[in-house]
């Protein structure tokens, strides 16, 4: 019971910061800042759904008749994760390199622009492309 | 105009198709024709494949006893289609040049081998530097995945073709991480058209040694004897594997031939 | 119109789906210029084929076809206690318990083929481009057009 | 509630929560965006075959689903940032077309 509860607290986790994943992939202004929130959220929350799972196929690990697929049922489990650890931050790394390389441009906001709300005339052509986020981060 | 009569054409085909939709079975009915025979008339096909597989070949996966045994005069000549788009694809695409033109560029040759280490001088040994450390990873385990998948295509879903794909992904993997040449120093171009060659071989030998015993093309239960298992049932089990194996090499070999000659215009050199 | 839809397109509704891909690959393959959209025009019509294939399998409340171990035994000791004289009708494995596995090795060989003859199709756009500099095929039959002018 | 319900209801949210990426897919400015989009939504296509496997009660059989999966998008995310590499405009870029060229010299 304790464990599954366990898991389904590491599930939701991991559907949150998928959520997250999800806004920032909307919401984010340049290609390198929508990466970063589709690299990291993805990736932690498929471990933590993932790993949720695997708990729960424990749960019953008293049991001498089911523990051993049990423990290989898990075991695979930690192997998908260990893969995705790797493959996920490479193919992230990856793909930023080619978007880099590929001609898209961070968006950059202008000094002392980035908090304070400084004369709009002032703003360049990089802080015009970060429309959507200067008017959140206006305090 | 074009975009006018494609749309025409799509729209009558579709209302046609439509029209027939009516006649199909519910969505997931147990008792359609497809799935249970029709009524009053001989049971499917499919129903007796589900209660005799275990009886007749002592594999728990339907699919792959289906595929290998019950049906496997088509499965052999997929197998002969892959092998004839590798073939295909090679005769095609693939370039091959004279000796002497090899040899009038060979200082250059080096620059485009793409060694797995950083050996090239321009810059792009330092982009596979992170790829590159990932796959030395990946690969290995990713060609152990695919065996495993090929040896448990009998209690669990796999087989030959799907082994094979994950085979020749990790191929595909190495090239992409170390650059072709990379791979090919791996897996060199004559053999891997050995290797599909000798798939179908394996597969139609496998056929061919249970005509020697007096059975049918394909008919595994006569290697019995020859096997040792002491019951049909066994050697049908074990002729599926070596189908299998069959199968797998030469989907292995076709998809790395595919990617090999697709992504460098049949040069086998550079590439992605 | 409700009434319709309920009886009309709910328990086929895989079906309406499936040829509304197969009509979208249908005039990508008739309607567009490039080789190459051609043949990811082809390739979604294959894909809901797989697709059709596929769904004609589903049965409720059924799992993957894939005979336990256990069933196996009981089936194998059913049938050495002469159960096999009463026909296959007669033997314990119950088929509602497992999707139809028929479609599935079809499909499954489908796949794999379907990619080997793409990687031909690739292979023949390559050349083309090759030769003609350009995937486009009124420009293609123009210029087969005019070299047949010039000759 | 059971697990499986509970399985269910995280299946339906992962499905819900593609839509974000999906939406990149379709309105990304560049193919890059597009192409982060498609990561993203097969990574959480792995997560829904294990989850598939445990409302089945088949997990041990579709793990190897997911891994599958998993190393098939992998290689399609290298391969696709590898070949758009080839067709970028910035300076590190020369480099390799310089090599490429010497590559078709040869």
């Amino acid at each position: 019971m304790v464990i599954s509860f366990l898991s389904a607290l590491l599930i939701l986790a991991g559907l949150v910061f998928f959520l997250g994943a999800g806004v920032g992939i909307l919401r984010f202004p340049d290609f390198f800042s929508r990466m970063h929130a589709a690299g990291k959220g993805d990736t932690l929350s498929t471990l933590l759904i993932i790993a949720g799972f695997a708990l729960y196929q424990m749960r019953d690990l008293g049991d001498s008749e089911a523990s051993v697929s049990a423990v290989l049922v898990a075991l695979k489990m930690l192997v998908i994760i260990a893969f995705l650890y790797i493959a996920s931050a490479t193919s992230t790394s990856a793909l930023a390199e080619a978007g880099w390389e590929d001609g898209n441009d961070p968006v950059i906001a202008p000094k002392h622009e980035n908090r304070l709300a400084g004369p709009p005339e002032s703003r360049t052509a990089a802080a015009d492309l970060n429309r959507n986020s200067t008017h959140d981060s206006q305090p | 105009m074009q975009k006018l009569f494609a749309t025409i054409a799509v729209i009558i085909t579709g209302a046609i198709l439509l029209n027939a939709v009516e006649d199909f079975p519910r969505f997931g009915d147990p008792h359609s024709p497809p799935n249970s025979g029709v009524s009053g008339g001989s049971v499917s096909s499919s129903v007796h494949y589900l209660q005799n597989t275990y009886l007749d070949t002592r594999v728990p996966n339907v699919v792959t006893a289906v595929l290998a045994d019950y049906r496997g005069y088509d499965t052999l000549f997929e197998t002969a289609v892959i092998l004839t788009a590798g073939i295909a694809v090679f005769a095609i695409l693939r370039v091959v040049r004279r000796k002497d033109e090899e040899e009038s560029t060979g200082s250059e040759e080096k620059a485009c081998s793409g060694e797995f280490s950083t050996s090239d001088s321009d810059g792009e040994g330092r982009h596979r530097v992170v790829v590159g450390t990932a796959c030395r990873v990946v690969v290995p385990l990713a060609q152990l995945f695919g065996f495993y998948i090929i040896a448990h295509g009998h209690p669990s879903p796999g087989g030959g073709f799907q082994g094979g794909v994950v085979l020749g992904t990790s191929f595909i993997l190495l090239a992409l991480a170390g650059g072709l040449g990379s791979a090919l120093g791996r897996l060199r171009e004559d053999m891997y058209l050995r290797l599909a060659c000798l798939g179908v071989f394996i597969y139609a030998g496998i056929g061919l040694l249970s005509l020697f015993f007096r059975r049918n093309f394909l008919d595994y239960g006569a290697l019995s004897g020859l096997l040792q298992t002491g019951g049909e049932e066994m050697a049908r089990s074990h002729g599926i594997f070596g189908v299998e194996l069959g199968v797998a090499m030469t989907v292995t070999s076709v998809m790395f031939a595919l990617f090999a000659n697709l992504s460098t215009r049949g040069e086998l050199k550079g590439g992605l | 119109m409700m009434e319709w839809i309920k009886t009309t397109i709910v328990p086929h509704f895989n079906f309406w789906i499936y040829v509304v891909i197969m009509m979208l690959g249908l005039w990508a393959a008739i309607g567009k210029n490039n080789l190459i959209k051609k043949l990811i025009g082809l390739s979604i019509f294959q894909t809901a084929i797989l697709l059709l294939y596929v769904s004609m399998g589903v049965k409720e409340g059924a799992s993957i076809p894939i005979v336990d171990e256990t069933m196996g035994e009981a089936a194998v000791d059913f049938m050495a206690q002469g159960g096999g004289a009463a026909g296959a009708t007669a033997f314990p494995i119950n088929p509602d318990l497992f999707a139809n596995p028929l479609p599935h090795v079809l499909m499954l060989t489908a796949i794999v083929v379907g990619v080997a003859t793409l990687g031909v199709a690739l292979a023949l756009c390559q050349v083309i481009f090759r030769d003609f500099g350009t995937l486009e095929e009124p420009e293609i039959l123009n210029q087969i057009q005019t070299i047949q002018d010039d000759v | 509630m059971t697990f499986e319900h509970f399985s269910i209801g995280v299946g339906v949210a992962l499905l819900l929560l593609m839509i974000p990426a999906m939406c990149r897919i379709v309105m990304g400015p560049t193919t890059m965006d597009r192409i982060v989009g498609a990561n993203m939504v097969g990574t959480k296509t792995t997560v829904l075959l294990v989850i598939i496997g445990v409302i089945f009660g088949k997990v041990d059989m579709f793990i190897d689903f997911a891994l599958t999966y998993a190393l098939l998008n992998f290689t399609g995310a290298i391969a696709a940032a590898r070949y758009l590499r080839h067709k970028g405009r910035r300076g590190i870029v020369l480099a390799s077309t310089s090599e490429e060229s010497v590559c078709e010299r040869a």
